[in-house]
């Protein structure tokens, strides 16, 4: 039987899978993908409360909110991606790096 | 209109006029000139009601008050006050003004700064005038010192000039010492009777509230004033350098205005004076009537000639007040306006021709000038005191004054000498300048062929001055307007009949030697200049008088100057540069402190927090993910504490 | 025999959603990344059907797969030439990187088996479209709002950000 | 599908004693394989028919030989052909993405079919966010051409790709509000719940007479102004959706040889091709079923009129988007944007507060 456990296994290796990306991947997009791996690790995590713990829809309803998000993030995210290859002709974070210190 | 008004029209018609001029004058058709001589007309005009309200009675009084400031209990009065005195300066004033001013529409036809003139002008006529209108010691030491400034302004107008720019100076600073003395005099009165107004001045004294030597230090006190202003010995030797003015200023200043202010003062504060300060007034003024007698004898200058003769004539006047003879002092300041002003103008109307005011570059001009001639010729026989021109009658009574008082007080002989050898000179002086300048062959034919008569705006004041210096010692009103303020001693029945006999006598050699000397030829000037080599130059050199201040006065107090300066330079300086010094070497050692510790530990706070800057800003990778790490890393510690 | 017809979807689910998620992470090739990242979004998808939440795997795969990542896949392509396959996405930090979320997922691991959950028995959910619906009309009106304000915002900021391209 | 398993095992012995999960997965998979075949002769069909509708429009012959009459067979003659040909990658391709592309957006498309009630109770799968789902799993088919166009490694058919999938993206938008407004007017996602809403005869437009009622059938598009008006539009901006002509730019011969397609051939072509002739059937299904009453429209038993029904007016709007695509010429690139951004969209926005306001009127 399939319960709560499983999917917060699942759930926690996607969080995982997405912070390396985060933390690992030079390139903008890359890290872009890992924050939305993250997200929907988080996702998972709310539906699954909302189906075992919770009850009702309040965990989906989160995670409508968050899909909400992450598209208006994307968006803004290819804004920026175009403006910063406009700008250093990358988009590999570790060259663009005129706040360092 | 009252009469006050009349009054108040004259005063201050001329400082509209000079108000006027001063800001709009450049810009009015012809300078303003009409201006400026039409508001002299206009007050001549005024001030003829106020003298017939004083010939109608002689006894008239007007008072017109004001307060100017007032300190709790203490003010300071405005007055003007019209009684005979005052109605007859004002007229005259008036009148003579008038007609320099119209005189002077000619004489300074051209002058650059023409309108500039005019307003002067005016404002000098204004200033005689509230000089003579005052009733109080502190407006008439008011208008006092406004006559000051004006001569002061137009005896330096051609200020281009150094020995104009000098002359202007000269005046203005002895005036002052003269000043000085004539403050220092109103304060005493101030102190010690707590009033300015003469009236009450004079009430105080006949009360005795003020009496003794104090009241006469006071009385000379005020007499230096009137010294410095109507160029009483030793304050004279502005006068005669005056003459760098303009020759209407000059006919100003010796007829009605400067000089005459220093007479009138005497006569309106004469109750002021004590005997024993009339004795020291009657010295001054007969030396300085026999010994300006005796310069002008020597001067070529026509101007200067003429200005010694104003000094003399000056010292008569004097006199006259100090040996009781008031109503003769006063009546010769009167005349002498009339007759001094007329050769002045003539004087300058020979200058306008010629273009030089050397008498030995004149002679024969009266064929050429007759106008003038005969005009001054009327000035000269009023001026040398000969029957019935104007000046016989004033200067014959000042004489009977004089001796009267020598023979009540035989002690001062000297003065009777100095009176009677002044009226000789007179005679001497005046004819020689008459004869050097109309008589005889032209000196200088190049100016004499060049020579003409003025034109008529200023030979018209000529001939009314003419009239008058004729014509102004007739009918004795001048007795009937003026009484004195206080009760004079009588001299000797005899002194008047003496005085008539000696002065026609003195007049009369005079003339006559000058005749000698100057159109017959008996008596070589030059021989007599040699033979007396001495006495010559000294006269010629005016006794010297300028050196002895130069080196009595100046040069002292240049030194005295040059010390103060060295003091101040060496003593003051020193100590100012010490303490500058001082504060600079306490102000470097500060400023060590302040740049090695103050600065250094602040350097050092600053550079801790850069270096540790450096040190933190390792952190600062702009590599997010380096961020992102570390964060990783707390949020597994929360994780481990949580958990485990 | 029962066979679990659940769990052999949720384990076909969980293999597809983990590799293409491993795909996402480690592909050398961008581009493999973000299509694998349709894998990864499409097994979630099907996780939320597995929780009876029908309308929220909808909505996942309409937005983050025909909208999110046409989007990266735009990012991508705009920000490389159109010739070059070859996009390589080089790594930093890999070390730390593989110790950390190997300890993230341990200690992860370790909270939710240590939590004693309180699990319930599932509801049944049917019409989950209308239950939502009136939940953004009702409870969250507020958030719904404010997150429509939000995206409203987002799409303006992006139009301005990337409009800036050539100018100043 | 659930009562049909039901059914089966309680009427088909040797049923029995398998799992009904079992049963049932089974049973989707015949389903899948019978939609799948529909699908695909559907598809032939309509490639017969658009050469001959062009060549009818156009005035000049279609292929008459294959098979006889009007050359029947000529479509099966391509298909035999295409499996037969080369499988051909490219140099440069990215092989992985290039083998899947197809596929997936096959996928795309194909999946949708399931939530499609063909007829009455003739559904796969009845979601009760059928309509939903359809829409969400053809933006599958974006990426899909996405994929293509890069694993090309070709101008073309990467600004194909890019082109199509910016256009598909922008033209969801008025698609999806345009039928939003059935979807507020049935209070439902579910399609076999919308189609169910359309039986009977109009309201308004009917005649009385004689115990029969004559009228208009109770159809969405019939049954407010605004849905009215929201058909014409969905059918507008589905044509865009499917990339047909107007909308075609993504694969405009004249400029992008063929778009995301240009390196392909044989089966994974045919799969592309198979894939737009599905897509086109969909939307055209879709059309149906929200505006046009789905299998509503003759009287009789429901299970063979409805499906007949529901196909045949499928087919008419399909051979309307053929005879749309032989008649008007192309647009360019940026009016096709303008088109979407400046005039389907704020029309359907007005169309859609229209029909609250129609709601609660």
């Amino acid at each position: 039987m399939i319960g709560l456990h499983h999917y917060l296994v699942v759930s926690a290796v996607l969080f995982a899978l997405g912070m390396f990306a985060i933390i690992t991947r030079k390139n903008g997009v890359a890290i872009l993908m890992g924050i939305e791996l993250v997200l929907n690790a988080a996702n998972l995590n709310f539906v699954a409360f909302s189906r075992y713990v919770w009850g009702g829809l309040t965990g989906q309803v989160f995670a409508i909110f968050v899909i909400m998000l992450a598209a208006a993030e994307a968006a803004v995210m290819l804004a920026i991606v175009i403006a910063v290859y406009d700008r250093f002709q990358s988009i590999d974070v570790d060259r663009v790096d005129s706040l360092k210190g | 209109m009252d009469l006050a008004t009349y009054v108040l029209i004259a005063l201050f018609a001329p400082l509209a006029g000079a108000t006027v001029q001063i800001f709009l004058g450049r810009r009015l058709p012809r300078h303003g000139d009409w201006l400026c001589v039409g508001v002299l007309f206009v007050s001549f005009v005024a001030s003829i009601p106020t003298f017939n309200a004083v010939w109608a009675n002689p006894a008239f009084k007007l008072q017109i008050l004001s307060e100017w400031l007032t300190l709790g209990s203490f003010g300071i009065p405005l007055g003007l006050q019209v009684d005979g005195l005052t109605g007859i300066m004002l007229t005259v004033v008036s009148f003579i003004a008038a007609f320099i001013h119209l005189y002077s529409v000619g004489y300074m036809h051209g002058d650059p700064r023409y309108s500039r003139y005019f307003a002067y002008l005016n404002f000098f006529t204004f200033s005689m005038l509230g000089l003579v209108l005052a009733d109080n010691f502190f407006l008439i030491y008011v208008f006092w010192e406004l006559v000051g400034l004006s001569s002061y302004l137009l005896i330096g107008f051609w200020f281009e000039r150094p020995a104009a720019a000098n002359a202007g100076k000269k005046a203005f600073i002895v005036n002052r010492v003269g000043d000085v003395g004539f403050f220092v005099g109103i304060l005493l009165l101030w102190t010690q009777l707590g009033t300015f107004r003469f009236e009450e001045v004079f009430k105080g004294i006949a009360a005795g509230q003020m009496a003794g030597p104090l009241l006469t230090v006071t009385g000379l006190c005020v007499f230096l004033g009137a010294v410095g202003k109507s160029a009483q010995f030793p304050l004279h030797v502005w006068l005669p350098d005056a003459m760098e003015g303009p020759t209407p200023v000059s006919a100003l200043i010796h007829a009605a205005t400067m000089v005459a202010a220093g007479v009138y003062m005497v006569g309106r504060v004469y109750p002021v004076f004590t005997p024993d300060a009339f004795v020291v007034i009657a010295y001054v003024a007969g030396i300085t009537a026999f010994f300006a007698g005796t310069i002008a004898l020597t001067q070529f200058d026509i101007k200067r000639v003429i200005a010694y003769s104003t000094l003399s004539q000056l010292g008569y006047m004097m006199l006259g007040l100090a040996t009781g003879g008031y109503v003769a002092g006063l009546f010769h300041l009167v005349t002498h306006a009339f007759f001094k002003a007329l050769m002045f103008l003539a004087a300058g109307s020979v200058i306008h021709a010629l273009h030089t005011q050397d008498l030995r570059e004149m002679g024969g001009l009266r064929a050429k000038m007759p106008v003038t001639f005969w005009t001054m010729m009327a000035g000269s026989l009023a001026l040398a005191g000969v029957p019935p021109f104007s000046g016989f009658f004033s200067k014959d009574a000042i004489i009977g004054a004089t001796l009267g008082f020598v023979m009540a007080h035989p002690q001062h002989l000297l003065l009777a000498l100095f009176a009677v050898g002044g009226a000789l000179l007179t005679g001497l002086y005046a004819f020689r300048l008459m004869f050097l300048a109309f008589t005889g062959a032209p000196r200088d034919r190049e100016k004499h062929h060049h020579a003409h008569e003025s034109p008529p705006v200023m030979t018209v004041p000529l001939v009314v001055l003419a009239v008058f210096a004729v014509g102004a010692g007739w009918g004795g009103w001048f007795e009937r307007l003026v009484r004195p303020p206080v009760e004079l001693p009588h001299g000797p029945a005899g002194a008047h009949t003496l005085a008539l006999a000696l002065s026609l006598l003195a007049a009369g050699l005079g003339i006559l030697l000058a005749y000698w000397t100057y159109v017959v030829g008996k008596i070589s000037a030059g021989r007599v200049a040699d033979r007396y080599r001495p006495v010559y130059t000294l006269l010629f050199n005016k006794y010297y008088v300028d050196e002895l201040y130069a080196a009595g006065v100046v040069r002292p107090f240049l030194a005295l100057t040059r010390g103060c300066a060295a003091f101040d330079l060496g003593v003051i300086d020193g100590f100012v540069n010490w303490c500058g010094r001082f504060t600079r070497g306490v102000s470097r050692v500060q400023g060590w402190i302040d740049f090695r510790i103050v600065d250094g530990a602040v350097n050092l706070v600053g550079n801790a927090i850069r270096a540790w800057g450096a040190v933190l800003r390792l952190v600062q990778t702009g590599v997010v993910q380096n961020y992102i790490l570390v964060l990783l890393g707390g949020v597994l510690v929360i994780l481990l504490l949580k958990v485990l | 025999m029962q066979i679990p017809a659940e769990a052999i979807v949720f384990y076909a689910l969980t293999a597809i959603t983990v590799l293409s998620g491993l795909v996402v992470v480690t592909s050398r090739k961008l581009v493999h990344s973000a299509f694998a990242l349709v894998f990864a979004f499409s097994g979630l998808a099907g996780y939320y059907v597995l929780l009876s939440a029908d309308f929220l795997a909808a909505a996942q795969v309409l937005i983050y797969v025909g909208g999110i990542l046409i989007l990266i896949l735009f990012a991508v392509m705009l920000t490389h030439r159109i010739e070059s396959l070859d996009i390589r996405s080089e790594t930093l930090q890999l070390l730390p990187a593989i110790a950390g979320c190997g300890a993230i997922v341990v200690l992860m691991l370790l909270a939710v088996y240590r939590t004693p959950w309180a699990v319930k028995e599932p509801q049944v959910l049917t019409q989950t479209a209308q239950s939502i619906g009136s939940l953004f009309m009702t409870d969250y009106l507020l958030p719904f709002e404010v997150a429509s304000v939000h995206l409203l915002i987002a799409l303006v900021g992006a139009v301005i950000i990337a409009g800036k391209r050539g100018g100043q | 599908m659930r009562p049909l398993v039901e059914w089966l095992q309680a009427n088909v012995a040797a049923l029995k004693g398998v799992p009904p999960d079992v049963l049932y997965l089974l049973l989707l998979l015949v389903g899948a394989l019978i939609v799948i075949n529909f699908v695909a002769i559907s598809a032939m069909f309509f490639i017969w028919l658009e050469r001959k509708v062009s060549a009818h429009i156009q005035n000049r012959y279609g292929p008459m030989l294959v098979g006889g009459w009007h050359g029947w067979a000529q479509s099966i003659a391509d298909g035999i052909k295409l499996l037969q040909k080369e499988d051909i990658i490219p140099a440069g391709a990215d092989r992985t993405l290039f083998r899947m592309a197809p596929f997936i957006v096959f996928v795309g498309s194909f999946a949708a079919f399931a939530a499609l009630p063909f007829g009455a109770g003739l559904i796969v799968s009845d979601l009760n966010i059928g309509l939903f789902y359809i829409l969400a799993v053809t933006s599958l088919v974006v990426v899909g051409i996405l994929m293509a166009g890069w694993a090309s490694n070709n101008k073309w058919a990467l600004l194909g790709a890019m082109r199509a999938a910016a256009q598909i993206v922008s033209y969801e938008i008025p698609v999806g509000l345009t039928l939003l407004t059935v979807v507020i007017m049935a209070g439902s996602l579910s399609l076999v719940e919308i189609s169910r809403l359309q039986e009977g005869i109009h309201p308004l437009f009917r005649v009385a007479a004689g115990g029969y009622v004559i009228g208009l059938p109770n159809w969405f598009v019939l049954q407010s102004p605004f849905t009215f008006v929201a058909f014409f539009l969905y059918f507008t901006a589905s044509l865009a959706e499917v990339n047909r002509t107007p909308f075609d730019i993504p694969e405009a011969e004249s400029e992008l040889v063929a778009g995301y397609h240009t390196e392909y051939s044989g089966m994974r072509f045919s799969f592309f091709f198979l894939a737009e002739y599905a897509d086109m059937f969909l939307v055209s299904a879709v059309a149906v079923m929200l505006f046009l009453g789905g299998w509503q429209g003759f009287a009789g038993p429901q299970f063979l009129l409805g499906t007949a029904a529901f196909i045949l007016k499928a087919y008419l709007l399909v051979f309307v988007q053929m005879w749309v695509r032989w008649t008007l010429p192309r647009l360019r690139v940026d009016q096709l944007m303008d088109v979407c951004w400046k005039v389907l969209l704020p029309l359907a926005f007005v169309n859609l507060l229209g029909t609250g306001a129609w709601m609660l009127a």
